[in-house]
C-alpha cells in the first residue's frame, strides 16, 4: 500500500483508478484524427471558437501569475488543434491550479464556460497520462479527498490531511495548524460516516468508471 | 414551519460555529431546520476535477433524498456545497442524457422539484421580517460584507443580479444596525480550492482581501461560507507571511452576528471556536494577547 | 301575469319597442322563438330551462331591422353575443331593450352596454362539464388520433348549413361558402368540402365565439362544433389574455398589436 | 378568348444551364389558350423585346407571360414592351424561373417541370387579369426632418437650398446633437463646435427653413408626397416671441444644482436653462421636474427678473399638423450606460468617466474650460487608462456589434490628453483597432508615434479603487497574456453606441422595419442605403447604425437628395395595386380597419333615397392604400379584393398547379 501510493505519488498519472476507463476509451483515444477542441465540444458542449482573445479571462484571474499557459492562451491552444498543441494544453499547470472561482466565465463577453472546460481538461489529462508533475500535490490532494469520502461518504479532515500527506510526503505542512484546531474544536478524530455507505462506493463504481468526465 | 438542512462536511467538522449559529438563528425566526438523512459530501473541488458524472451523482443523491422526505426547500449553507447541489440539480434539468443515467448511479428517484437555497436566500426569505427592532448600539462596528465566490458565481446558475458588487449581506446587517464598508474585494477568490495543496497561495489570495478590508476601515470580515471562513480566519500564518505583517481583523460568520441580534449570547454563537477573536461585549475589540501571541509564533514557525 | 310578462307589457305600453323576440311553448311541447309586435300576445311569452336558443341570431335579418326599436329575451351567451356584434359593430347602444334572465330564472330589463357587461361579470357560469372532458379528451390525443377524430366526425356532415343559421355571430350577407367565383368551399357534402367548411368556419369563429353551443345543439348529426371555436379561443387566451364577450370594446387579439403580446410563438 | 404569349428567358446561361428552357416553351405551348410559346438567350435585350412586339401583332396577342428573372428587376421593362403594342401593361406577368428555379435548385428534369408549372400557374393569373390604370398622386413639396444633429442639419439646409420648405424638429431645447459636445474631431482634430455653429445659424436663417426645438412627433399618417404629421411641441414655459436671449432668468435661478445634460453630467444647470451658449435657437427653457415654481408655486424669480416678460407658467404642449411630402429621420444615437459593467466602477469610482463625459472635460466650452481634471478632486490626471469595447463587442453584458466610432475618439482623446498633458501617461486598453477611413490609421499611428501613447493589446477584468488610486487590472496578450496592473488616475470608458430608447416607437409612428438592436433599417443594405422600406422616408446618420460625422453627413446629403428628386415631380405615378372593397356585401365588421397598416381604411354610410343610413361600409382610400392585402386575408366575407392579385387571379394561380398533368410534361 505505501509502496503504491509513493509511486502514484511520483507519477499520479500512473494511478490506475482513476484511469482505468481507458481501455473503454481507449480506441477513441487512439483515433488521432479527433482534436481536443472537438473532444471539448462534444464532452462539455463548449465551442472554443467563440473565444475572441480579448484576454478578460486572464486579466480577471486571481491565479494567471501562477500558470504556466495563460487562461486565453489554452484557449487559442485548443483553437489552433494541433497535436502538439492539444498535448501541451493537456499538460499544462495551469488546469490544476485553477481554482475553480468562475471569475473568468463570469467576466467572459463571448461567456465561453473556461470552468467547465477546464474540469474536462483535468480528466482528459489523467487520462492520458500528462498531467503536469508540478501538479501532483493538487492531484493528490484531489485523491486523497474522493479517496476519503469514497470511504466514509463525508470528508474527515484529518483523515484527508493524512491521506494527503501520505501521497505528497510532505507529513509537517500544516502540523502546527493542527492543535489549534483541535483546541477550538475544529478536528475530530473520529470519522462520521454516512450509514449507506455501500451506495456511495456504488457511485463512485458506477461514475469513475463509466464517464469520460465531460457530458 | 419546516425547512431540509444539508449542513455538510465543513458544518460538522472545521465549522461547527456556523452550524450552531444557523440553527438558533432558524429558531428565533419560529424555522425547523431538518437535516438530510444520511447525507454524503457534495464532492467539491476534487470531484469536478476529476470526474463530471461524479461530481453530479455525490450531490443528487443528498436532493434526491431530501426530495424523498417530503422536502420543498434546502438550505446549504456552505456555498460551496450550495454551488455544486445547484450545478448538479441544473444539470439534472437541463442535461438529457445526466436525466437518463442518474436513476440507476444514486439508485434513488430523483424528479428535481427541490429548490436549494443558500444562506442569504434563507436569511432574506425567513429571518429578515423577524429582525425588525433589531437594530442594537453595540454594533457599532463596520462590516466587509465579504461573498467569495460561489455564492454569486457563474451568475447564470445563482441567478444573481449584481454579481461583482452584491449588496445582498449589507442589507441584511442594516437591519441589525451594522453599516458595511464599500470595498473592492466582495468577489474575490480566497483560494479555498487549494486551502492544503498550495497554502501559499491561499496566504496570497486572502492576503489582499484582508489588505483590502483593513485599508478601508473594516472591523470585521463577515462571511457565509465556511471555506472562506476558514482560510480568512485559520490561514492567517500564510496570510501574514504574504502580507508581512499581522493582522487581527476577524473573520466571523453572517449568522453568529443575527445570532447575537437575535439576544443569544456570544457563547451561544461560539464565538470562542474563532481563531481571531472579536467581541461585542463591550465597545473595544477584546485583543486577546494570548490568541495574538499564538499567532505570531506560528508566523514565525511556519516560516521556518 | 309573469314579471318577464309585466316588463315586456310596460316596454310596449310605452312605446318603447315595436317588436319582442322571446319564447314561447310549440305545439310540441317544447319552446320556440316567438314574433311579438303587440301587446296582446304577451301572455304567450314564458321562460323556462328550456329556452336555451341564441335569440339574438335574428337582431341582423332584415325583416326584424325594420320594425326599428326592439326588444329581445336573452340569457348569458345571448348577452355576450350582444357585445361582441357591438364590438363588431353591429350593434350600438341603445339599438335594442334586452330583458336578460339571470341564472335563477329572474328577468330584468337592460338598456346599455354597461348594464350588460355588469350583468355577465355578475353571472357567470362555467362551461358543461361534459364538453370540457371531451376538450380535454381530444387535446390529449395524438395528432393522428385527432385528424382521425375529426375526419370522423365531418363525414357526418351533410352540409345543411344549420350551424350558420343559429350562429348569432354569421352574419355576413355573403358567406364564404356562398362565393362561386372563386369556389373557395365545394358545396356538396364531400369529405373535402365538409373540411373547408367546418376549418373556414372555426377559423372564422376563433376568438369571437362566445360558446352559446347553438351550432352543436343544431347539428342534426351531432357534430361537437362548439369544441373546435372553444378550443380556439383556449388558445388566443393563452397567448393574448383576451376573451370575447365580456366588453363591448373589445379589441379583437387577432387583428389589435399590442406592445406586449408574444410574437415568438410562431415556431 | 384569351391569346397569350408564353417567352422563356435564358438569361444567358443562369437559367439555360440549370432549366432546359426549349422544352419549357414546348410544355408551355401545349396550355390551352396559349398561342404562342419560344425560348430566347436574352429577352430583356433589344432583340428579345422586338421579339415579343412582333410576336403580338403576328399572333394578336392579348397576354404575354414572360418566363425569367424576378419581376423587381424587369417587371417595367416587359410591361412597357406590351404597353408599347396597345396592350395595357397589367396583361404581361413575370415568372420568375431564375431565383426561384434555376438558382436554387441542380439542373435536372424536376427543376425544368417546376419552371413549367411556374409558366403555367402565371398563364392562368393572365387569363383572369384585367386592365388596371395607373394612380397620380400630388406631392406636398415641403419635408419634415426628424433629429437636429449634424446629419438633420446638413439634410435641412441641402433640402432648402434647393428651394423646398424644411420642417425641422429637434426633441432637444436646442439643435446641434452629439457633435456640439465633441471637443476636436479625428482625424484633423479640427473643432468641432467652430465647424457646426456656422451650420447651426443657417439653420436658424434659413428663409425655407422652419426649426421647431424641444418637439417630438406625435403621429404619422399619410404616404409619400402625402404625409400628414402631427408634432408635440412641448411647453418650454417662455413665450419665444417676446425672449430676447439675454440669458437673466437663467442666472437668477435659485436652483443651480441640476446635473447638465449637455455636459453628460459633468456640470451644474439651473432649473431655468439654455444647453449651452451657442444653443440654437437661444431660448431658454424651464425644467418643469426640477423648477420650485412647478414644485410648490413658491417661486418666480425669474419670470419678475425677465425684462422681455417672456416667462409664461401657463404655457401648455402644443399639438401641430403639418402636411410634409417626404421625411428624413436623423434622429441619431445615445450612449449606453455601463451600469452592466459593476467591474469598471463606473458610477461607483467618480473618476471613472465615459468616452462623452471626458469629451466634455476636453472641451473649452465644458464645465472645467478644457482642463483635464477629474471629477473627484479636481486635480489634473497623470495617468489616464482608457478601455476600448467597454460594452460594444460584448454579447455577454453589452452589445453584439462594433461602435464603430470608438477606436476613433478613443485615439484622439489619449491624444488630446497627451497635448494637454505632456507629462501625463496614457494607456489604452484594446481588443483591435478599427481605423478603415481616410486618413485614420495615420491617425492612430499618430497617437503611438508621436504622442507616445501606449496601446495595450487586452481587456481589462476590474477596475478597483486603492489607496486614492484606480487599480486597473488587465492583460497584455501580446506579451504572452502578462496579467498588467495600472494604478491609474483616471479611467475613460469607450462605452456602446446605441439606438434612442424610444426608437421602437418612433419607428412604430414613423411605420418604419428597424432591425434587433432598434437602429432603423435601410430598404437594401447596398443599393437603397438611405432609404426606408416605407417610400418618401429616409434615413441619415447614426439612427441607421453607428456612423462618425463625415458618414453621418454624406449620407443626409444622401437622403436630401432622394428627397429633392422626389420634389421635382408634380404628380407621383403609383401602380394601382390597390384594395377595393365591395359596398353591397360589406357587413361593416372594420376588422379590415383595424389592421391596415396604412390606415387607408375609411368608413362610408350607405344612405337610401330618403338619405336614411342603410348601413356603413368600409372603403378604401386609394391614395393611401400600398396594396399590402392585410385587409384581403382578414375579411369574411371576402368583401375586398385586391387589384392585380385578386382573389379568383390568386385562386386559379394556386388550382393551376394541382392540374399539371401528363400530356403537358
Amino acid at each position: 500500500m505505501q509502496n503504491n501510493m509513493t509511486e502514484i505519488a511520483e507519477n499520479p498519472s500512473k494511478d490506475t483508478y482513476y484511469s482505468n476507463d481507458l481501455q473503454k476509451w481507449g480506441a477513441e483515444i487512439k483515433n488521432k484524427d479527433i482534436s481536443l477542441k472537438e473532444l471539448v465540444f462534444n464532452e462539455t458542449g463548449e465551442k472554443v471558437s467563440l473565444c475572441y482573445q480579448c484576454g478578460k479571462c486572464t486579466a480577471g484571474c486571481p491565479l494567471s501569475d501562477e500558470m504556466d499557459i495563460a487562461p486565453n492562451t489554452i484557449l487559442r491552444l485548443l483553437q489552433i488543434g494541433s497535436k502538439e498543441y492539444d498535448r501541451k494544453v493537456l499538460s499544462s499547470y495551469t488546469i490544476w491550479v485553477c481554482l475553480s472561482c468562475e471569475t473568468c466565465m463570469a467576466r467572459c463577453p463571448k461567456e465561453v464556460d473556461l470552468p467547465a472546460i477546464t474540469d474536462f481538461l483535468r480528466s482528459e489529462s489523467i487520462r492520458r497520462h500528462l498531467a503536469n508533475r508540478k501538479a501532483n500535490n493538487i492531484i493528490n490532494f484531489h485523491k486523497a479527498f474522493l479517496h476519503s469520502i469514497r470511504g466514509s461518504g463525508r470528508l474527515y479532515e484529518f483523515g484527508l490531511v493524512i491521506g494527503y500527506k501520505l501521497r505528497a510526503k510532505n507529513l509537517f505542512q500544516d502540523v502546527l495548524l493542527a492543535p489549534s484546531m483541535i483546541t477550538h474544536g475544529k478536528l475530530k478524530f473520529i470519522p462520521a460516516k454516512v450509514k449507506n455507505s455501500s451506495q456511495i462506493k456504488e457511485i463512485f463504481q458506477k461514475t469513475i468508471n463509466n464517464n469520460r468526465g465531460g457530458k | 414551519m419546516k425547512i431540509g438542512y444539508f449542513p455538510g462536511c465543513s458544518l460538522h467538522g472545521t465549522a461547527p460555529e456556523y452550524e450552531a449559529s444557523l440553527k438558533l438563528v432558524a429558531k428565533a425566526a419560529d424555522i425547523e431546520l431538518v437535516e438530510i438523512e444520511d447525507w454524503n459530501c457534495c464532492g467539491a473541488t476534487a470531484a469536478h476535477s476529476m470526474n463530471r458524472m461524479l461530481s453530479i451523482a455525490l450531490p443528487a443523491r443528498n436532493l434526491a433524498i431530501a426530495e424523498k422526505m417530503g422536502l420543498e426547500e434546502v438550505v446549504v449553507p456552505c456555498a460551496a456545497c450550495y454551488s455544486r447541489l445547484l450545478f448538479a440539480l441544473n444539470e439534472f434539468k437541463l442535461d438529457e442524457k445526466v436525466r437518463m443515467n442518474l436513476q440507476p448511479i444514486i439508485e434513488t428517484e430523483f424528479k428535481g422539484n427541490i429548490k436549494i437555497l443558500n444562506v442569504l436566500d434563507f436569511l432574506e426569505k425567513y429571518v429578515m421580517d423577524a429582525l425588525k427592532n433589531k437594530v442594537d448600539d453595540k454594533f457599532k462596528k463596520k462590516a466587509a460584507c465579504y461573498y467569495g465566490c460561489l455564492l454569486v458565481r457563474p451568475p447564470k446558475l445563482t441567478n444573481s443580479e449584481r454579481w461583482d458588487d452584491p449588496l445582498r449581506m449589507e442589507a441584511i446587517l442594516k437591519k441589525i444596525g451594522i453599516d458595511s464598508i464599500d470595498w473592492s474585494f466582495k468577489t474575490e477568490c480566497c483560494g479555498a480550492g487549494l486551502s492544503i495543496a498550495r497554502t501559499d497561495i491561499v496566504g496570497k489570495l486572502s492576503g489582499k482581501i484582508i489588505e483590502d478590508a483593513k485599508d478601508r476601515g473594516a472591523d470585521m470580515i463577515v462571511t457565509a461560507c465556511p471555506m472562506c471562513q476558514s482560510n480568512l480566519d485559520m490561514r492567517r500564518g500564510a496570510i501574514n507571511n504574504y502580507l508581512k505583517k499581522d493582522n487581527n481583523i476577524p473573520a466571523i460568520f453572517i449568522t453568529q452576528l443575527i445570532g447575537l441580534a437575535f439576544g443569544y449570547s456570544e457563547k451561544d454563537m461560539q464565538f470562542d471556536k474563532l481563531f481571531v477573536p472579536i467581541s461585542f461585549s463591550n465597545n473595544n475589540f477584546s485583543n486577546n494577547n494570548d490568541n495574538l501571541k499564538m499567532q505570531k509564533s506560528k508566523v514565525k514557525e511556519v516560516k521556518v | 301575469m309573469t314579471e318577464l310578462q309585466n316588463i315586456a307589457k310596460k316596454l310596449f305600453d310605452d312605446g318603447s319597442i315595436n317588436l319582442l323576440i322571446g319564447y314561447s311553448n310549440n305545439e310540441n311541447g317544447g319552446t320556440s322563438a316567438i314574433f311579438i309586435d303587440n301587446s296582446a300576445d304577451i301572455d304567450k311569452l314564458i321562460y323556462n330551462e328550456n329556452c336555451h336558443q341564441n335569440l339574438m341570431v335574428y337582431f341582423q335579418k332584415p325583416e326584424v331591422k325594420k320594425f326599428g326599436k326592439l326588444a329581445f329575451v336573452v340569457s348569458l351567451p345571448g348577452l355576450k353575443s350582444v357585445l361582441e356584434i357591438a364590438s363588431e359593430n353591429q350593434i350600438k347602444d341603445g339599438d335594442a331593450y334586452f330583458i336578460a334572465i339571470d341564472k335563477d330564472g329572474n328577468p330584468s330589463l337592460l338598456q346599455d352596454f354597461h348594464q350588460i357587461e355588469d350583468f355577465i361579470t355578475n353571472n357567470q357560469t362555467k362551461p358543461p362539464m361534459g364538453l370540457l372532458k371531451l376538450m380535454e379528451k381530444i387535446n390529449n390525443m395524438t395528432r393522428e388520433e385527432r385528424w382521425q377524430y375529426w375526419t370522423d366526425e365531418f363525414s357526418k356532415c351533410i352540409k345543411c348549413y344549420a350551424c350558420r343559421s343559429v350562429c348569432p355571430l354569421c352574419y355576413c350577407t355573403q358567406c364564404i361558402t356562398d362565393i362561386n367565383i372563386p369556389q373557395w368551399i365545394s358545396t356538396e357534402s364531400s369529405p373535402i368540402g365538409n373540411l373547408d367548411w367546418h376549418i373556414a368556419r372555426a377559423m372564422h369563429l376563433a376568438g369571437r365565439c362566445i360558446g352559446c353551443g347553438e351550432c352543436m345543439k343544431a347539428c342534426p348529426v351531432d357534430i361537437p362544433l362548439a369544441l373546435l371555436t372553444a378550443n380556439l379561443n383556449k388558445s388566443i387566451a393563452i397567448h393574448f389574455g383576451d376573451e370575447p364577450g365580456m366588453k363591448a370594446d373589445y379589441k379583437y387579439p387577432l387583428s389589435h398589436y399590442k406592445l406586449e403580446d408574444k410574437e415568438n410563438f410562431i415556431r | 378568348m384569351a391569346r397569350i404569349g408564353v417567352f422563356i428567358c435564358h438569361c444567358g446561361e443562369n437559367i439555360a444551364s440549370t432549366v432546359d428552357c426549349g422544352k419549357v416553351a414546348e410544355i408551355s405551348s401545349k396550355i390551352p389558350g396559349v398561342v404562342f410559346s419560344t425560348d430566347y438567350k436574352y429577352m430583356c435585350s433589344d432583340p428579345g423585346q422586338t421579339l415579343i412586339k412582333d410576336a403580338i401583332k403576328k399572333y394578336k396577342l392579348t397576354g404575354v407571360v414572360v418566363g425569367a428573372c424576378s419581376p423587381r428587376m424587369h417587371e417595367p421593362t416587359f410591361r412597357k414592351v406590351v404597353a408599347s403594342e396597345g396592350i395595357n401593361p397589367f396583361f404581361c406577368e413575370m415568372a420568375n424561373i431564375r431565383e426561384h428555379c434555376s438558382w436554387v435548385h441542380p439542373k435536372g428534369e424536376e427543376t425544368t417541370q417546376k419552371a413549367a408549372d411556374t409558366i403555367r400557374i402565371l398563364v392562368e393569373k393572365v387569363r383572369n387579369n384585367e386592365p388596371l390604370y395607373p394612380i397620380k398622386v400630388p406631392v406636398t413639396k415641403r419635408a419634415l426632418v426628424i433629429g437636429g444633429g449634424i446629419a438633420g442639419i446638413q439634410a435641412s439646409l441641402d433640402i432648402a437650398n434647393a428651394g423646398n420648405e424644411v420642417i425641422l424638429i429637434e426633441k432637444e431645447p436646442s439643435i446641434g446633437g452629439h457633435m456640439a459636445q465633441l471637443s476636436e474631431t479625428f482625424p484633423t482634430l479640427d473643432c468641432s463646435q467652430c465647424i457646426l455653429t456656422p451650420r447651426m445659424v443657417e439653420v436658424a436663417q434659413h428663409p425655407n427653413i422652419t426649426l421647431m426645438s424641444y418637439s417630438e412627433v406625435e403621429s404619422l399618417e399619410g404616404f409619400i408626397g402625402n404625409f400628414k404629421a402631427t408634432i408635440r411641441k412641448k411647453a418650454r414655459f417662455i413665450n419665444e416671441e417676446l425672449c430676447n436671449g439675454c440669458g437673466d432668468c437663467t442666472l437668477k435661478c435659485p436652483i443651480k444644482k441640476i446635473p447638465d445634460e449637455f455636459n453628460a453630467e459633468m456640470g451644474k444647470r439651473p432649473a431655468i436653462y439654455v444647453p449651452f451658449p451657442q444653443a440654437v435657437p437661444n431660448k431658454p427653457v424651464i425644467d418643469k421636474d426640477n423648477c420650485t415654481h412647478f414644485k410648490n408655486g413658491k417661486c418666480q424669480f425669474c419670470k419678475t427678473n425677465c425684462s422681455a416678460g417672456a416667462i409664461d407658467f401657463d404655457q401648455q404642449d402644443q399639438l401641430i399638423t403639418v402636411d410634409v411630402g417626404a421625411i428624413v429621420v436623423a434622429t441619431g444615437f445615445t450612449i449606453k450606460g455601463t451600469d452592466f459593467f459593476p467591474e469598471y466602477g463606473y458610477g461607483k469610482y467618480k473618476d471613472v468617466v465615459t468616452g462623452l463625459q471626458f469629451e466634455r472635460l476636453l472641451s473649452s466650452s465644458g464645465p472645467t474650460l478644457g482642463e483635464v481634471r477629474r471629477p473627484s478632486d479636481g486635480k489634473v490626471p497623470k495617468k489616464v487608462v482608457f478601455i476600448a469595447c467597454a460594452g460594444s463587442r460584448d454579447p455577454a453584458k453589452g452589445i453584439e456589434y462594433c461602435s464603430k466610432i470608438c477606436c476613433m475618439y478613443t485615439a484622439k482623446h489619449a491624444m488630446l490628453y497627451k497635448h494637454k498633458v505632456p507629462d501625463g501617461e496614457a494607456d489604452i486598453f484594446y481588443m483591435d483597432i478599427r481605423a478603415g477611413g481616410k486618413n485614420y490609421e495615420e491617425f492612430v499611428r499618430r497617437a503611438v508615434e508621436e504622442d507616445d501613447v501606449n496601446y495595450i493589446r487586452g481587456r481589462v477584468s476590474k477596475v478597483y479603487e486603492k489607496n486614492g488610486k484606480l487599480i486597473v487590472r488587465g492583460v497584455d496578450t501580446l506579451l504572452n497574456s502578462t496579467p498588467v496592473e495600472i494604478e491609474a488616475d483616471m479611467v475613460v470608458l469607450a462605452t456602446a453606441s446605441v439606438a434612442h430608447s424610444d426608437a421602437e416607437s418612433l419607428a412604430q409612428k414613423l411605420h418604419i422595419s428597424y432591425d434587433s438592436y432598434n437602429f432603423f433599417s435601410e430598404a437594401h443594405p447596398k443599393l437603397r442605403p438611405v432609404e426606408t422600406n416605407t417610400a418618401g422616408i429616409t434615413l441619415a446618420g447614426a439612427c441607421q447604425a453607428p456612423k462618425d460625422i463625415p458618414e453621418s453627413v454624406a449620407q443626409a446629403s444622401a437622403a436630401a437628395s432622394k428627397t429633392i428628386a422626389l420634389f421635382s415631380q408634380d404628380l407621383l405615378t403609383r401602380e394601382p395595386i390597390i384594395a377595393v372593397s365591395n359596398k353591397s356585401t360589406c357587413v361593416g365588421c372594420f376588422l379590415c380597419q383595424s389592421v391596415c397598416p396604412y390606415l387607408a381604411i375609411e368608413r362610408e354610410e350607405i344612405k337610401d333615397r330618403n338619405g336614411n343610413i342603410i348601413k356603413t361600409v368600409a372603403s378604401i382610400n386609394s391614395g393611401l392604400c400600398q396594396g399590402c392585402g392585410t385587409c384581403v386575408a382578414f375579411c369574411r366575407s371576402k368583401s375586398i379584393d385586391l387589384q392585380g392579385y385578386t382573389n379568383n387571379q390568386v385562386f386559379s394561380e394556386v388550382s393551376a398547379l394541382f392540374e399539371r398533368s401528363e400530356e403537358y410534361v
